[in-house]
């Protein structure tokens, strides 16, 4: 496995959430809007999930937009509705209700959520920003992101690195993770579980098993850990032993550029 | 059986101003999109609109200033970006939010469904929706085990309001075999106290029988059923048509101005009736262009 | 409307049943055993509900074993599986949860209800003779008669009118009628509601509005109200303007014979 | 995607003695009758088996004494009438019954599905099956109204057994157009821990992807697949065969006279697998009659 020397950073991205996947996994990808949302939301996770199913996770399946297991060896070149209704897939769920239940049996290992706030303890808001019954600004509202946090077992948040999106504490709390971190997740009832990795375009964190802060783990090679923190509206834990971000192989950047997304539909921006 | 065949005029009419609606489809999939410019046409307004994910029906309400308060698990446009009508309504103080995850507002459809009081569920435990709305979301014990969940009202309301594919005139609506799923439209229709569905075509009774598992809506949950093809339009009928992403985008751009005169003026005002506004808003070609039968 | 002087008394309940449904009506029809229990659970009200449609009741619809408004007027040969499943109709619900839902929120106007054991107030029992936890006769169980009573408006019982049927008190509550009278359903925490009428093979009963107790309406003309009262074993109410049970017409028996049941499918027994 | 294609044999080991078995189909109607004998076969016992409508493969496991609870909405054997062995069972005290309301029962199986601890009913109020089993119905409270209901346990069990039409290796479940729904297959099937269907025809997954909208069981439901043609024999499976009248009426006349001993001998202990038992109740000529393709 030679490593590239010559990769972007949405295939960092890409590369990164693959590692957390394992065989046998089912992921559920979210809806993204235009952009770079989109990106995050849908891009890089369908991307990480057919590289894993290139690699080391032959059995893993998506859940996208009510399709289980949709062929991700025929991602279709547009994504309009017609797009979406004739794509190859293994189940077309009769209707929202299946995959609720699905969630709230907690039949998914992973999900991928992305947001403009995130706190220290893994909570994240994607409702308003400012006072919530008088909001600064007004946002998309809870979608599944809530029922991820609260029922899959492994949630990963991708996102990138910003001031104003790591913050102290959420001012409205849609997702919960750790809480006010300790305890704090079990004792207002929720079930185990709460957010695994942070994978952004920086570093990636995962969270202090005991204090459930918010705690860096490895850095990726263009960046360092003072810019890291420097970019955090909180000064996050940092591991006795922070790293350098694995690099992708070559043999996986090949992978992502000319099987996966030659078309340039999932990496968009 | 009776038919229940009316105008899209006639079934608007049927809603007074201030009605509670559940309205069906999903962002910028198949919603009731000609009904919902009928009832601005017919200049209705102080709604209460219920939804699963809200989308471009709810925005149209929020530019005419016709809705003052939304229950539902997401705002805006997919990939045409954010609600602006709906999202100034919220900051501005005349939109009355009340959000609810998918989990949790899928529930209190089913229960409204099942013609119980109340949903039970876990998902919103900790979260801001619990914290902000103790008029909706209650503590309640497991009787079993005694542990914490959350009751939730069912997700009752005045009218229901869904565009489907096919019926027959007694309102019997059937999905084709290959469709797009990601709604709640067969929970709603079930939780509808007066159903009206606008669809794609009428067909003779006789079409129905041939497939009755194909029957998502039977006839006897429907008050009104309406014939209205492109129905949806600019929005995707799945398996009819796709999004006329040209329209979204038009409509984007004014919305973000904050102009919504003039796209009402344009297709909700000046058009009479549905044919006008599928002149107004379509040519020919580009109706075509965008059929995927 | 000349009346008929020669009927059957199945013929006597079918146009009886009609008679008490109306157009718009959407009815449930249970689930039959053979024989005599057939008729009663689903040959006497598929008639009856035929009947109505063709004289005053045409936008009447039944459903019957997960069919929503199969075409009365294409009553298959047989019952076996396979000319249930192509019986034309016009919904197929998609599973038993639909039906459910239909009943708990009230959709329902009428049912057709038959059992073992009745008592005065109207409640049922079809689950167990004698003790419940050791049972002299262990019967079928609930089925969705509980949920008749507790959800239709006008639940219709159908039976035969035996002592052994008709007792002071059911062993075991299957079905809330009007639970021990009076107001006693409702304070049971009950919605509106309760059995309409009782048709039986000698006579018709009511519930008094008040009291609540079983009350004989009309009776048969091959019977008489010492017959009717000695096959009960409770003493009924007797209103006070018991008349003769209005018999078929003509009409209604030309209809029943040669249009609803020429080939003797439903009227088996 | 994992093949999950077992033998009868090995699905009906995975189930050990003492399980409790959620069993789908419908009183005669598809039911995983092979696997059930198969069970029997291999002299499991103590089974407790949550059903909707049970029929005959709760009969079938009573005459052989190998149930002990059963949890239902009734017991018998449509047009072939009462259920023998089990109205034996619990007339004698070997089987604790407990009693539920179709729409009870079915919202015991929807709380399971939705991972959720308990369902709420006003079904059994007043009746005696609130009376009699204070273990499993518990009064509960609607937080808003103070209105009196019920909660009952998600029905959860160990196994649930299921039995379809075709599937590919994977476990994608598809119903044929026309079928017969009334049952809780699919939603038994969300509810299941552990999942084993036995379907008439396994086939390509390449068939599957054709008509995704078919799959009422996806592959990450299912835990083992398994082809039995006539696997619900001598009940009918919708579209593929009808009930087996004459089998039907043989094994009541042996039940009524409690001689399931005999029925036991021919059809469960001596066939050696499922094609040995097909030649023991069937000739070629029958299936051929029996057959509805």
């Amino acid at each position: 496995m030679t490593s590239s020397s010559n990769y972007s950073l949405n295939e960092l991205m890409v590369v990164a959430a693959a590692r957390e996947l394992r065989n046998g996994d089912l992921i559920f990808v979210g809806v993204g809007t235009a952009g770079r949302a989109f990106t995050m939301a849908c891009g890089i996770p369908i991307a990480a999930a057919r590289l894993a199913q290139e690699t080391h996770a032959p059995d893993l399946a998506i859940y996208w937009n009510n399709l289980l297991s949709p062929d991700l060896q025929q991602i279709p070149e547009r994504l309009t509705q017609h797009y979406l209704t004739t794509w190859p897939t293994a189940a077309q769920l009769h209707n929202c209700s299946d995959k609720n239940d699905m969630l709230s049996k907690g039949r998914f290992d992973v999900s991928f959520d992305s947001a403009p706030q995130i706190d220290r303890y893994g909570n994240l808001n994607i409702t308003a920003i400012g006072d919530y019954r008088h909001p600064k600004r007004r946002l998309i509202g809870a979608l599944a992101q809530t029922d991820h946090f609260a029922y899959v077992r492994r949630p990963l948040i991708l996102t990138d690195l910003k001031k104003r999106t790591f913050v102290e504490k959420v001012d409205f709390i849609t997702s919960v993770g750790y809480l006010d971190g300790g305890n704090s997740r079990a004792e207002a009832g929720l079930r185990p579980g709460g957010p695994s990795r942070v994978i952004t375009d920086k570093a990636i964190f995962g969270f202090h098993d005991e204090s459930r802060e918010m705690e860096l783990l490895t850095v990726h090679e263009s960046s360092s850990i003072e810019e890291v923190v420097s970019e955090m509206g909180f000064l996050p834990r940092i591991s006795d032993n922070v790293s350098v971000t694995v690099a992708p192989t070559e043999h996986e950047i090949r992978l992502i550029r000319d099987v996966i997304d030659p078309r340039k539909i999932l990496l968009v921006s | 059986m009776k038919s229940k065949l009316v105008s899209l005029e006639d079934a608007a009419s049927l809603i007074p101003s201030g009605s509670s609606l559940t309205i069906g489809g999903s962002i910028i999939r198949r919603s009731p999109v000609a009904l919902i410019r009928e009832l601005l046409h017919q200049k209705k307004s102080g709604f209460t609109v219920l939804a699963y994910p809200a989308g471009f029906t709810t925005d149209l309400l929020a530019g005419a200033g016709a809705v003052d308060r939304v229950e539902a698990v997401y705002e805006g446009l997919f990939q045409f970006g954010f609600s602006y009508n709906f999202r100034r309504g919220v900051e501005e103080g005349r939109i009355d939010i009340r959000d609810f995850s998918e989990v949790a507002m899928a529930s209190r459809f089913r229960a409204a469904a099942a013609g119980l009081p109340f949903a039970v569920t876990d998902a919103l435990l900790g979260t801001g929706m619990a914290e902000h709305n103790p008029e909706q979301v209650r503590e309640i014990a497991d009787p079993f085990s005694g542990r914490k969940l959350h009751a939730l009202p069912a997700a009752e309301s005045d009218f229901t309001l869904l565009h489907g594919y096919t019926a027959d005139e007694y309102g019997n609506v059937q999905f084709p075999v290959a469709r797009d799923a990601d709604d709640l439209d067969p929970v709603m229709a079930k939780a509808a106290n007066r159903l009206i569905v606008t669809v794609e075509k009428i067909v003779p009774h006789s079409e129905i029988l041939k497939t009755p598992n194909l029957t998502y809506i039977p006839h006897t949950w429907v008050e009104a059923i309406v014939e209205v093809p492109f129905g949806a339009h600019p929005l995707s009928c799945d398996g009819y048509y796709d999004e006329d992403e040209l329209h979204m985008e038009d409509y984007q751009r004014r919305m973000k101005e904050g102009d919504f005169a003039s796209y009402a003026d344009l297709y909700i005002a000046k058009p009479q009736n549905h044919a006008e506004y599928l002149a107004a808003a379509l040519t020919p070609e580009r109706l075509l262009q965008l059929s995927v039968r």
